[in-house]
């Protein structure tokens, strides 16, 4: 387990550039961070016409676990549907990422995921509020 | 030893599963040379079995370590052993691991309640039904909250043998009342108030009910779930766990609704200099280093009451209760205050004529028997049975019908040398 | 093992008694099996030694009994032990016995006197002057306290090195500063706010002094009568002592002028339906049961650190220091944040080139390493010195120079694996 | 020493009508509560021209040992100058009661001696107030 974690292939997404950025017109974003380790996530989607995710795109800080698993949900959800991706729940993530971890880095593993969650649960662009808590 | 008079005690429910007995090692101690210990201040706090002391150990040898934050395998274990604990509340209470904050003890957990959810909620006119029955730890926090918000407070009364009085608690019930905070059982007198109709009541008015259970979580389950309360405190050194730790447990929409009491580390998500943000409930109402080794003992003694035949203890405590009553009878100038047996939990409010509490205390300590004298942190219920103070006998899993004679033969004692007779003490049929 | 190209540092001041380190079950434990455990994690939480051990477990089985209130022996011997523990804190801070309330930590010990003490004297316009170096249990509280009562918190800055800027802070200081709260040792870089000076400007502005303690108190003492403080905090886990205790120092004037934060039992002297009197200080602070167990072995971890010959662990602290820095100095990529090892406590805030603290940390835990990664409950200093989060090594009397080599290597392996480079790592001249 | 406690002395005290009552112009009272065990004292004081303590009564419920310190301590002040009164002890007071007794019996056997010196602080009849907290 210990020696997958650190696998090249976890390395090569937390160091890939591919999905990093921003959209020009998204449909959903949110940022979130992580308190533990200073972690932080801005994600965007972009819809299309059929309800299809067209893009994927993050910036952000963090470990290599939130980095790599940002980098493999982007991947993993561009062409999926935004039904598809309301559903996905936190095991589909962890089966994207394909690796165990231990709880504390469970939430380094989930932040894009949450990330997503937040974003479609926006009614739209520009909806990240702070001040009050949040659910895990 | 069969109970006297009262071929209704099946001597079979009288002795404790001798199981139960050799897992408290303070009760192998002599309080003095050649003086064993009879404890019966078990409603002050309980005894703790070896498998809390050793939870306890464990963590403070083995896995040392502070939750929550660190990554590495100490922690990790810490962090596991101290949300498992939290997940054994839970399902001990059959409610949800996030409605748990540990505390330091049912005082916290009611002030947390009074100040959090009712320093928010609760304003001027609003009313908030409480008992005479109540500890001071159920009483003071909302005079506090009263007076700091203008809300009156409504006592429903008892009658003179302790039960609650329900005309009374209906009576005072009103479109006012926000919130209804109970014992679910006397520290003093032992009564059991009906809950389920006293929370049928409070919720046709459309009252929060809040459940100080410091008491009664030890003789028994409590479904919280089931009973659909709001609130519900307990303390782990009473229910045979570790002193330093307790429960609230709360609907987790009312901790969402709740702001934290204390600020500080692990309960914020996001903090500049210029405000903070807080994390998620139950963690919010943690804020600090919490009582890690004193929950995790908590979830040991926990595991321990439910790893016991739960009718079987049931059946012991109130067999001894009514052996208690019987034998006590037997001795001259002793009153019991407080509801009948059956009625009540096992606990005996002790009124011996010519011997003040304290005096009957400390001369029960001569033989061993150690019970507690005063108000029981419960002055107005005092006030309103008329005493200045009661000793109290208080009941626990690990109890004889031995024990009982002890404190009957003691107390015989206690009367000769106050009253400065000599007449021996007459034996049990 | 000499100080890698350092001949100043006495080898002899490098080990630790041999004694210091066999106190301390969990240093024998095993992380997984083969590797042994490396603690770099005592700022967050210490190891507990066998006499801390012993006086918890003795309480629980000889003697656990609720204190104040019975008059049996064991109730009796369980207030002689708690008030003991009280005693020795006192002593331990030069202070008033009655001038020492227990609470549950650090954390608890500052919200109460932002509670009270800020809750009844400090109103709008009234300045708290806090520093950027602040744990978020010495600044979510004073935040809490300035939003509700109309406060201004001001913060004195740091230099790049983390060294507290006393222009900035005699800067800040002026006739509505009420208030100025400070830590004693940085938990995050290890600064140490030169107390003295801090306090004479204070006074003279008339402002009382709060000192967070947590770290402080661990690597030598504080007289807290000599220093004139007004408040000082400290948690019982971090100081060798059991989770779920702390101390609150306050002068005996404040305790007696501030209001009680939690009501219920022992906390009062007299209780009706209509109101409560509350009992003398430093009991009115400690509502409900308290932290028996834990206060007892916070008394035996006091006991224990005074025991020691306090020169020659301040030596071994601030040599073991110094050779973490030379040693690490010899690692590539690695960066200690915050000032000279002359000029701060036995702290080590890591920054790795290319490895993220997050992974250092679990990267570490598979050599048995065990040292901290995050905001260490100190996101404002991280921010203020562009870090996103640190690794944390922190030290205490029971490490050794090996523990320090084994850290440099493990450090060095992670660099290889996230690199994914395999340059061997250079060894120490 | 648990023999001594309730030796025969300290009953006869305790039960004792001697100085139980009032007085009809006391220069000093006070009451006073021991709240671990419901004991409560009244306690006045009448003080000649020359100084001296003349009377002393009280009326109170409670423990025996609280009730024989009283009667002990009301015999022990009469003929006593005022002075005298004010300078004297808790170890003075346990003297007088000559018992040893643990800390928490201690409060019992010296609510009496705390109440005299309540009444004599106070600066005259009728200034017993509540409401903030106390030192023992
Ligand atoms: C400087 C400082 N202050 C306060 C605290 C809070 O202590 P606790 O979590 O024990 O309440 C800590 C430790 O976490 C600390 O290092
Ligand atoms: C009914 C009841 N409520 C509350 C408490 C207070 O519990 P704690 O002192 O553990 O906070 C007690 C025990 O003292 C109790 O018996």
């Amino acid at each position: 387990m210990d020696d997958d974690l650190y696998r090249d292939e976890i390395l090569d997404y937390s160091e890939s550039k591919a999905h990093r950025g921003r959209l020009e017109d998204p449909d959903y974003q949110a940022d979130l961070d992580n308190p533990l380790c200073g972690d932080c996530i801005h994600i965007e989607l972009a819809v299309d016409d059929d309800g299809r995710i067209d893009r994927v795109r993050f910036e952000g800080r963090g470990c290599a676990i939130s980095q790599a698993s940002a980098a493999m949900l982007a991947e993993h959800l561009e062409g999926k549907s935004e039904c598809a991706a309301r559903e996905m729940t936190a095991d589909d993530m962890m089966s994207v990422l394909g690796i165990q971890l231990t709880p504390a880095r469970r939430k380094c593993g989930l932040l894009a995921w949450k990330a997503v969650n937040k974003a479609l649960d926006s009614a739209g662009p520009e909806a990240n509020v702070g001040g009050r808590s949040r659910r895990p | 030893m069969t109970a006297p008079g009262n071929p209704t005690i099946e001597p079979r429910a009288l002795a404790p599963d001798p199981a139960w007995r050799t897992a408290f090692p303070a009760l192998t101690r002599e309080v003095r040379p050649g003086t064993p210990l009879v404890y019966l201040d078990s409603a002050a706090t309980a005894l703790k079995p070896w498998p809390v002391i050793r939870a306890v150990q464990a963590y403070d040898t083995e896995y040392p370590a502070n939750v929550h934050r660190g990554l590495h395998a100490l922690s990790e274990e810490a962090t596991e052993a101290y949300e498992g604990a939290r997940a054994k509340v839970a399902r001990f209470l059959n409610v949800n691991d996030d409605e748990i904050v540990f505390t330091r003890g049912t005082t916290e957990s009611i002030n947390l309640v009074s100040r959090s959810w009712g320093g928010t909620f609760l304003g001027p006119g609003d009313e908030i039904l409480l008992t005479v029955l109540e500890h001071h730890s159920n009483l003071v926090p909302w005079q506090m909250l009263a007076r700091e918000r203008g809300l009156t407070l409504r006592f429903a009364d008892i009658d003179d043998e302790g039960r609650l009085d329900l005309n009374s608690f209906a009576g005072l019930l009103n479109e006012r009342t926000r919130l209804v905070a109970v014992t679910a059982m006397s520290n003093v007198v032992g009564t059991l108030p009906p809950l389920d109709r006293l929370l049928s009541m409070a919720k046709l008015r459309g009252a929060k009910v809040l459940v100080d259970a410091a008491q009664a979580i030890v003789h028994g389950p409590i479904d919280a779930r089931a009973l659909d309360v709001d609130f519900l405190a307990f303390s782990g050194h009473k229910l045979y766990g570790p002193t330093g730790v307790g429960v609230l447990y709360a609907r987790r929409e009312h901790l969402e609704a709740m702001p934290p009491m204390l600020g500080g580390g692990s309960m914020v998500q996001r903090v500049t200099l210029e405000g903070a943000e807080w994390t998620e409930s139950p963690w919010k109402f943690e804020a600090g280093t919490p009582p890690i080794a004193q929950a995790i003992g908590l979830g040991a003694a926990i595991d321990f009451v439910q790893g016991l035949d739960a009718e079987a203890l049931a059946i012991h405590e109130r067999a001894l209760t009514l052996y208690a009553h019987e034998r006590l009878a037997l001795v001259e100038g002793v009153r019991i205050v407080g509801p009948p047996p059956s009625e009540k939990g096992p606990v005996l409010a002790l009124d011996v004529e010519g011997v003040h509490p304290h005096d009957l205390a400390q001369l029960l300590d001569r033989h061993g028997v150690a019970i507690r004298a005063g108000h029981h942190c419960a002055m107005p219920l005092h006030r309103r049975l008329d005493l200045a103070a009661s000793a109290r006998a208080s009941l626990a899993l690990y109890n004889t019908t031995s024990d009982i004679d002890c404190l009957a033969e003691a107390i015989h004692d206690a009367r000769r040398v106050m009253g400065r007779r000599s007449r021996p003490e007459p034996r049990p049929v």
